[in-house]
This record gives C-alpha cells, structure tokens and sequence, in this order.
C-alpha cells in the first residue's frame, strides 16, 4: 500500500483481489484473523431473529442492486406521484426548491469551482436511488411508500436525470442495469497525502503575515454566525 | 485606599455582597437536598448549543455546535454536546428497541436493552467529530468564532459492548468482509464499516458520561467508531448486518466522499485526522481590557492514536513553542493544551496551534492541505486554524498566507 | 418459531415497534437541533438522587445520594452528583463573588471569578467522597442498596486554579503552616488545612465536567482537594485564611472527627482510605429471571493514590479473583472493575470486592476494622462490603462473620 | 512517625515542637520547602484587599479564642435571646427538640455504647462556640446578630452546660479562659490501622459463611431506604 503501514491506519481493509481493476462489486476479503478476534459466545443472552422477523428490517439495497425487492414502477406513475409527495420541496422537475436538495443538475461541475453533487453528477451506482428513496423519503413521512411506488419513483428521478426515457418501467434488474455517468468517479482514501512538517523556528524566513481572508467581512467576532433559537 | 477600592467593586458587582459586606445568600437557607433529584446548572449560566440557520433548510436535517469555547479539560457536558440529526430525534421506547445482527453470521440474533446492559461491558473516552467540522473554511474564513469553526466536536466516556463481544454471540461467516449499520431514525441511516475495524475497538454505547447515551447522541444505544467520522457513529442503532463487501449508501457515496479538484471523489475517508484549535483567546473570548498574562489553551485530537505534542505560535507560524499537555493522554480522546502567553495592549498577534499524534502525523497548514485536495472536499478539513489579535484585544477568524 | 417468537416479544414491548416491523420513530421526523440548546436525559430515563428522610431534620442541612448502581464508567454525571449541604444551596451571583485570600500571606489579595479564570490552570479526574459514606453500616447492615451504602460518592473532571498558583500571587509568610477555607453558604462552612496538602494538589475548581461548577457542588467555585473527605472540598468558597496552626472549628471537631470505643476522638483524620463496592449486582440490580452470564462490576477508589488491584469473591471472601480494571486507572480516582461469574437459580452467593492501592494498603474486613476502631466512629468505614444473592436472585445487603 | 513514610500520607503535616506536649494551642511548623513550592507571580491579576474589607470577612474565631472580637455579654441576656431565636429548635434547655441537635447533655457517655457529642460533652475548646453561633446561627438567618448577642449566647449555651455561673458575664478574656470538658479528648490520626491482608484461596479455613446482620430486618432491597420526593 502506498503509504506504509501508516496508510493502513486510514485504510484497515484489505482490497478486494486485483484491487480497483476487479470493478466495484467484486467480493472484499475478509480480514486477516477475524475468526480469532472473536471472544467466547456467552449462553442464553440474544434471542434468534426469525427470517420473517429479519425481512421486514433486512431493507438495505446495496450498490451492485442486491436486496432489491420484486416489482416494478413506470416513470409515468412516478412523475404523479412526485408531484404529490416530493415536488414541495425538491421542485416539480427535481430542481430543488429553497434550500431542499435538488435532483438533478450538475454534470461536468465536479471538477470546476462549483461543483454539484446530484444523483446525475455524482452518485455512482443507480441501486441506492432506491434505497435512500425507500428508507428515508418522503422526508417527513419515510417507510410509507410500497415498494411498487418506490420503482416508480426512482424511475421517475432517474429520468429526470435523462437516464430513462419518458415511457420506461423500471424493476431490479433494469435498475442494476443503469449506468451511472458518475460510475468511476470515486478512488480510494489516499490519506497521508500531507507531509509531517514541524519547523520551530524561522519558518516563515522573514516573510511579513499576510491575511488572506477576514471573516469580519461576513460576521462580527463572537457568536453571530449562529443562534440558539429558530430562525 | 478603602474608598477608590470600594468605588472599583460597585462597578463590577453589587457591593452588598461584596467585602466587608456580608453576601445575602451567607444570610439565608438555600433549598435543600433533592430540590432537584436531577439537578441541572446554575441560573447564571448560558453556555448553548446553537445552530447556523443558513446552512441548512430545516432542523431536523441539521447541524449544532459545542461551543468550546466555554468548555474546561476534556469532557463535553452532555447538554452541550453537538448535535447532526438526518430526520430529527427519535422518541425511542426503550423497551421496544431492539438490535438486530444478520447477514454473514452463524446465528441471526435479536438483542434488548436488557440482553445488551448484561454483556461485558467497556467504558472509553473518546472525541467524536463531524468529518464537516470546519468544511466552511476550506474556501476561506467566514465564522465568528471557535463554536462554528471547530464546534461539531464533543468528547464524552462511553460505555457499552464491544462490538467483538456481539459477533461473538452471533458468529461469522468466514467471507464476511464489512458491515452495515444502520439506525433507527426518520432517516434509517447507514454506513458501512470495515470488519477489521469493528472487531478492533467499536462499541455498541449505551452509556454516555456516567448516565445513559442522551436522545440528541442516539439514545438507547449508538455505535461509536473511535477515530472515525461521526457519520459512522451510528445512532438510535437498530441493525448490522454482515456482508462480503461495501454498500456504498447514499451517505458513503453522495456525502461523505471528499471531492478532489479532479472531479474525482475519495471514498472511504474515515480518519478524522490529527488537528487541534486554539479555544481561548477565540473570537468569543476576546483580550480585550486583560492585558498581560495569557493562558492560551485549546484542544488537540487524532483519529489514529494518541497526541504527543502540540506547538503554539502567536506571530502567525514564524517561531513555535510546545504546550504542556494535561494528562491523562488518551488515545482518540480530546487532549487539552496549555501554554502561558504576554499580550500588551496595542500589540497584534497570529495565534496558531500544531499538533502531532503518536503516529508522527503533524497538522498541515491551510495552504498545504488546500494544495493536495483544493477546496471543495467539504470533509476532513484539518488545518492549522488562525486567530487574529487586534491591538485592542478583539480576537478575529482570518486566514493567512500560509 | 415465528408465532412464538412474536409472543414472546409482545410480552416485552410494543409488537407494533417491534421486528418485522417498522417502529413508529422510523416513519416521522423527531424535532430538530437545538430544541434543546442545553440538553437534558431522555424522559425515559429515571434515575435520581435520594435522601433519607429519617437522617436529618430538614433537607438543608442533609445529604442526598448518587444511584450508583445506574452509572456507567466512572464519571458521574453532574446532575446526579450526591450532595451534602448545610444550609442549602446558596443562589451565588458569579459577578458579585469575591475570593479572598489573607492572613500570614505577604500580599492580601482578592479575586473575581474573571481574574481566576485567567490563571493557569489544571484538569483533573477525581473522586469525591462524604466521609460518613457508609457510616449507617457501622453497626450492621441496614440500607437497602448501593445508592445509601456507598451513593455518597461522586468522580468527575474538575478544571481549575491550583491553589499554589493563587497562594504565589499572595506570597507567603514563613511561618503559615495551616489554612482556613471558608465557604459562603449560610453555614459559613469552614476547615482547617495544612498547608502541605494546600501546595500539593489542591485545585480552586470552576468546571465540573467540561461546565461550570453545578450550584450544588459550590457553584462558581469550590476546593478540589483530591482524595480527602468530602467536607474540606469547602463549596462556594469565599476565603482562605494562612495561619500558624489549625483553627478547631466546629467541623473539625464536633464533627469529621473519629472516636475511638475509649472514648478519645481522632482528629484531622483527613483521607478517604482505599475502597471499593460492587455496583451491580446489588439490591437495585438483582439477578432474578438472568440466570447465566454475569458481569460483576464496581468502583475502587483510594485517597492517598492508584488502585492496583481489585479482587472478588462470590464465597464471603474464601475465595478471591482479581478483577479487571478499566484504563485510564488514574489516582484518587474511581476505577471501574469487572470480572465475569456465572449464576444459576437457586445457588446463593456473597458477593464481595477488595481494593489494593498503589501504596499496599488493603481494604479491612468489617470485623478487622471494627475490632481497630468500634462501631461509633461515623467516619471512614472502607470495609469489605456484602451482597447476599439468594436463590430467587433477590441481592441482600447484609454482613457476615469476617 | 509511626507506621513510617506510609503514615505521612494521612497525616501531611510536621507537629509542633514537643508534638502533643506542646499544648493544642502551640503554633506548627511550616512544612519544608513551602517557599520554593510557589510558582512565580503573575502581575495584574488579584486586586489588594484592604484591612477594612478584610475585617467584614475575617470573622473565624480560633480554638485558641484568636480573632474574638471586643464586646461581651451576660448568660441573662443570652437567655432572653435564645429562647427568642434559639428554642424552637434546640429547647429551652438546648435539650433539642425533635431531631434538631442538643447542645447539653452526653458527658460521660464518650466510652459507652450510646455516645453523645454535644458542646458539654465533646467540643473541646469554647471559641469555637462563639465562632460557629457567629457564623451559622440562627440557623435560618445567620449573620444577623451583633457580637454582644453572640457573646450573650455563647455565655448562655455554656451555662446550660455548667460551665458558667448563672450570672456570669462573658467577654474574649473569659472565654479563652473556659476549660472544655473533653479538652484532651482529641488525639491525631493514627491510621493506617489495619492490616494489609490479601488472602486468595481457602481463606475461611472451612468455616461455613454466618450472616450477622441482614437489612431486610428494617428495609426491602431496592431504593425503599430513601426518596427523590421531600418526605
Ligand atoms: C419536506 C421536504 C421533502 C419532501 C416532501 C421530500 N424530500 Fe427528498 N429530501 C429532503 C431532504 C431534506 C433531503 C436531504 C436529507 C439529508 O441528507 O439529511 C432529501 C433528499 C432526497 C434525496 C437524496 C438527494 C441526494 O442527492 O442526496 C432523494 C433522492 C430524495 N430526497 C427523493 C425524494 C422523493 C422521491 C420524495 C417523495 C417521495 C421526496 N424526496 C420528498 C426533503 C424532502
Ligand atoms: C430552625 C432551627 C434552628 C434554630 C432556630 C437554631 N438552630 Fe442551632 N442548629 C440547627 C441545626 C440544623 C444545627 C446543625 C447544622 C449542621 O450541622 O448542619 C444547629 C447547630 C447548632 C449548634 C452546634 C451544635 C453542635 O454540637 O454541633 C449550636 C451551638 C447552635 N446550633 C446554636 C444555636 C443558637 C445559639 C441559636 C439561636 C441564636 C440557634 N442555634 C438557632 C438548627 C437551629
Ligand atoms: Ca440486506
Ligand atoms: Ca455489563
Ligand atoms: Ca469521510
Ligand atoms: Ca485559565
Ligand atoms: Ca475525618
Ligand atoms: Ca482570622
Ligand atoms: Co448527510
Ligand atoms: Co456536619
């Protein structure tokens, strides 16, 4: 590992077998003496979860689409449903209303100065649209949604992110079958990437301070940034 | 002499209590005992949590902050403590809460608090920090003060189960590589998380400062990552489940990456790396009328292990000299700093602080770490901080060049 | 399974929170940060200080208990912090506190609270206990529980001004060899302390974990002197007086003085000696229906340094193991001790803990102490103390023949 | 010292000359190296307090009498006062009411199995009486008498105690002079006083465990000693 055993501190798991090239969703190795780790089970405490038991929490869709439920949703019926439950707050067409997040938007920023990190510019793999829908939207009234609603509307937001067109149905598979355009934009923590400099004396070799930045020009020093009631 | 000094106390203080005044509360019973069977603090003080409304839409997908400034040693007093909520706090009934681990394991087990409190038990002190603690600074200085540029940071003795002692009730399938955690929250949040770490020193906390885990910190029972972005500290947990890879959620994937000026993302940036900050003088705790002798003291932290030294300069990086530090030294823990200081009056002054963790990781200046990830990484923002005395006294947020 | 697993969870919660389903604080959002911006416990959580009414006339001047057998670690939080008042709680206003300090010092001086938090100061983890904890047992088991046997006892982290930063603004006369500290409350509550104790490590506290001093701890500020009976930690100090020789004031002689079975009284007999109890099980944690697995956990203190060893018996001491203690172990600090047992219905079991210190002090049986001191001396007991388990699990406080 | 280094650490301080011998009112030594213990000042924090600030303050009264203040007053004034503000707590005879302490009675019970420490029995020296009434009496309202009351009420305390004459007057002088009951009744810290035995095994030599004492005889395990509610 680049880095040394230093780099292992900020990356304690081993890469999955041909490191990045065996593409995102191959199998990570378990770590080196896990079984050993381990301390003795104690008797009688926890109780056996039950498949049904486990089922109606075991809700996680991973990126490669596994955990994905069966059905299946239009982007047509998303659109009606997203008028109703979602556009309040993240705009008829997913453009963010106010300050609630948007949709869409952003492509080709991340490497700008005003980069914008949306499910079309920056989320990777398109199965956890489907997650994070069903876990945690509608904001104020998650885990209401059937699942067959949960297709539709992650249709529906993958088309407003011109990733399905107007009249497609999506169920798991089509779903793991999306190719996000932000698929290879992520690489590996690479952390140290600073170096370990500790000058006591002379450092700055006759250079005067200069301030680059005075936070006066937006707030007086104190507390005025925030507040400790609603605004 | 007696007069000007009487003179002197009237405009600081009422002098009927003050000497040779004998004070009113010498001359009456107070309450009693068990006035408060839970007591909370005095009257008089004001220290609070607060919130910046422009950074957020809501409250409940929000962020407040410690304000350190107003913290002794290293523990965070619980009703301080910063919170970072995805879909506000949970109301969890503790006798209906329950853990489930599955997945990759021998034995899909269910636990209670109950199952859980009758577990072997460990109690560590740990900081937690918000990997965005300071994000808005990558661009530039814009706060006023140590509470929004450094306050998403809290340090609390937690207690609970090692999350080893759960994985050994439930077993491990031997190609089980990482988990998934995830609460039990309106935001039913998750993370994954390496095993190698889980089996190091994660615990499942139901403990915080001696009482149970406060509802704001995940009450009954939250994850805590030593180390570790406090995104991963799972709150309100209800689920882990074992698996062969990562998840990559939306939290691990949409947030929680650090963006580089390539338009690439890291992910998998757990460390909180070393960092420290000056917490007086601050903004909030300015010099101003107390010229002389100065105590500067802040807070230093690594995610990695222990702080070993922390340097302090008040002329803007030229010349350092190292703090004492306040013992005990824990590893991941807040560790306090102090290093007496002259200030006169009409003289300017760049505090900065610099620590050094026992792995040789030193703090990185602004410039440093602006030119080896730009300013859009939001995370992990773990520069040396600069406070600028005015010749006045009053301490200002600035950036400099360097 | 499933039908059966169903029942047995409605008997223990609410089926409707409860896996497969999903609980009612998934699907809403909870309120949003800074709906407290000081926080305080979850509603859920019960545990309180408590007084015993047949102690004392009033509750003024009277004494409440830390539920020891609810805590986690060895910080206690603040707000379950025993107390131990003489005439109440004083309501002092910070701006009109005075600290004076006089007498065979070559400056007389007085300090606000500001001009106290500007000097150099200090974080230290320390116990503080009444030294009539446990003094109701003297005579034989009578208590109900941990809480009244052991619950005057407290740990936290306290911030402050060493006192030998404040006697060196005064200056010393050569001849000062003992201190009066005066407190402000309505008793005026005052001891005597040499002045070696006083150079040592005795703090002027203003924070108690990570806050300010609670009013009931003697808000703003009150002695820290670590490892010594509770009742020289003066609260809401006033003054400190340097002199030549002790003052036999009233509480260093009518009372927190030990008599002997002839009759004679023990005076200055200042340290808390080494200590330790089971915290759970205890009457308040009972075994009953958790057969199996238990975690045998406690606290060990000493005054005078570390604890080095704890060991535990579950015979009435015919048998010892030594139990494991938690890091940080610091000095004249609690330390949690764990050790693992199991227990099955209907075994009966005395449950003991036996403190060692860094000094080779042991913890005395009841017989050991009471044969060196009789049962009258109120102060001081740090007996090896006994739970009965019986059978059904019920924990009994009783004591036994050794 | 005996019991050595050990003991030091429970009794921190040098004795007088002569230790005991000396008297109780013998001035201490200071302990080596009190001087050089002191960091260095720091200039500008702490303002002087002037003799007439300090004198409010220095109210303490030593066993010695140091720091009685000029005044004086007779056991019939002291009478008329106590029964006024005193009695309803600690009777008329200072017998104490209810569990309001007394302040006469117990002598000769020291040694007994049923001691009681009073000012008669126990305090050892009598300023201190003035001190604490001073400081701390009446109990609701203290620091509301004048120095002649305290004097008054001091004389009148002790007479209950047989210690002055029914028409005594107290002033500094006499009541310095007063000899306690229990004034050598007082001797210094002697521990540590107990062995330092840890057995580990067999250490009952067989002996089967007898309960001497049980708390179910006055209380249920549980919290049922005590209360979070004012009784
Ligand atoms: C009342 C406002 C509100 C409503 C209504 C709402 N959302 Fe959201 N949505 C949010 C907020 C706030 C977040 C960010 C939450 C956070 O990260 O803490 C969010 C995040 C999202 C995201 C993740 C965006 C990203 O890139 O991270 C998606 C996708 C989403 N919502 C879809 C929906 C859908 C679909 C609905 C309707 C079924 C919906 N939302 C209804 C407020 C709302
Ligand atoms: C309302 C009740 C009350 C009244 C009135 C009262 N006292 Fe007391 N007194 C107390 C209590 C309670 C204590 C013990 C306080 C403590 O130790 O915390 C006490 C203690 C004393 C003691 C110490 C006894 C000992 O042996 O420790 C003396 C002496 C005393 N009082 C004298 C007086 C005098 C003189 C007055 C009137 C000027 C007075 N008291 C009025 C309640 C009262
Ligand atoms: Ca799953
Ligand atoms: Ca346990
Ligand atoms: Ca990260
Ligand atoms: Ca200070
Ligand atoms: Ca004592
Ligand atoms: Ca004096
Ligand atoms: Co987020
Ligand atoms: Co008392």
């Amino acid at each position: 590992q680049p880095g040394g055993d230093r780099a292992a501190l900020y990356r304690p798991f081993p890469l999955p077998q041909g490191g990045g090239a065996a593409g995102p969703f191959a199998a990570w190795p378990a770590p080196p003496g896990a079984a050993e780790a381990l301390p003795r089970p104690i008797a009688g405490i926890g109780r056996p979860a039950s498949p049904q038991e486990i089922a109606g929490w075991d809700i996680d869709v991973r990126g490669d689409g596994e955990g994905l439920p069966p059905g299946r949703g239009t982007v047509k019926d998303g659109e009606e449903l997203f008028v109703q439950q979602c556009a309040a707050c993240h705009g008829d067409f997913g453009e963010g209303l106010e300050r609630w997040p948007a949709l869409i938007g952003g492509r080709g920023s991340l490497n700008t100065d005003q980069p914008r990190r949306t499910i079309g510019s920056y989320w990777p793999y398109a199965p956890p649209v489907f997650d994070y829908i069903r876990r945690a939207m509608p904001y104020a009234t998650p885990m209401t949604l059937s699942n067959e609603e949960v297709y539709a509307l992650t249709a529906y937001v993958l088309h407003l992110n011109e990733l399905l067109p107007e009249d497609a149905e999506l169920d798991a598979e089509k779903l793991k079958a999306i190719r996000m355009p932000n698929r290879e934009g992520f690489v590996l923590e690479a952390r140290p990437d600073t170096p370990d400099e500790a000058c006591m004396s002379g450092c700055r070799q006759g250079r005067p301070v200069t301030v680059t930045m005075d936070s006066r020009q937006f707030v007086q020093p104190g507390s005025d940034s925030g507040f400790s009631e609603p605004q | 002499g007696t007069l000007a000094a009487g003179a002197a106390s009237a405009a600081e203080g009422n002098p009927a209590n003050l000497p040779p005044n004998t004070p009113e509360w010498a001359k009456s019973l107070g309450p009693g005992v068990i006035e408060e069977a839970y007591g909370t603090r005095s009257r008089h003080e004001t220290a609070v949590r607060r919130y910046v409304p422009w950074l957020t839409q809501d409250r409940q997908s929000s962020v407040s902050f410690t304000p350190l400034a107003e913290m002794h040693g290293i523990i965070t007093p619980s009703g301080l403590h910063f919170e970072r909520h995805h879909g506000g706090v949970p109301d969890v009934v503790p006798a209906d809460w329950r853990l489930m681990i599955h997945g990759l394991v021998e034995r899909p087990l269910q636990f209670t608090l109950e199952d859980l409190k009758r577990l072997p038990s460990v109690s560590r002190i740990h900081f937690i920090e918000c990997p965005a603690n300071g994000g808005m600074e990558w661009r530039g200085a814009q706060m006023s003060g140590v509470q929004f540029t450094h306050g998403m940071l809290s340090c609390s003795e937690w207690t609970g189960v090692p999350l080893k002692a759960l994985l050994a009730q439930t077993g491990l399938r031997p190609n089980a590589s990482w988990l998934l955690a995830e609460g039990g929250d309106a935001s039913l949040m998750t993370r994954s998380i390496p095993l190698a770490k889980a089996l190091d020193d994660v615990i499942l906390a139901y403990g915080q400062n001696g009482e149970a885990v406060r509802p704001q910190q995940g009450y009954p029972v939250r994850l805590v990552v030593p180390g570790w972005e406090g995104n991963v500290w799972i709150k309100w947990l209800r689920r882990i489940e074992l698996g062969d890879r990562p998840w990559y959620h939306r939290e691990e994937t949409r947030h929680y990456t650090d963006l580089m000026p390539d338009g690439r993302a890291r992910k998998f940036t757990f460390v909180n790396e070393v960092n420290s900050v000056i917490t007086a003088p601050c903004p909030e705790k300015p010099l101003r009328g107390k010229p002389g002798f100065v105590e500067i003291t802040g807070l230093a932290w690594s995610g990695v292990g222990r702080i070993t030294r922390v340097d302090v300069s008040v002329d803007g990086g030229d010349s350092w000299r190292s703090a004492q530090l306040q013992e005990p030294v824990l590893g991941k823990a807040l560790t306090r700093f102090r290093i007496p200081w002259e200030w006169q009056e009409g003289q300017r002054a760049f505090l900065q602080s610099r620590a050094m963790d026992e792995t040789g990781r030193v703090q990185p200046t602004m410039a440093t770490l602006r030119k080896a990830r730009g300013v859009e990484s939001i995370y992990h923002k773990n520069a040396i901080h600069t406070w600028l005395v005015e010749p006045d006294g009053t301490v200002v947020n600035v950036q400099i060049d360097a």
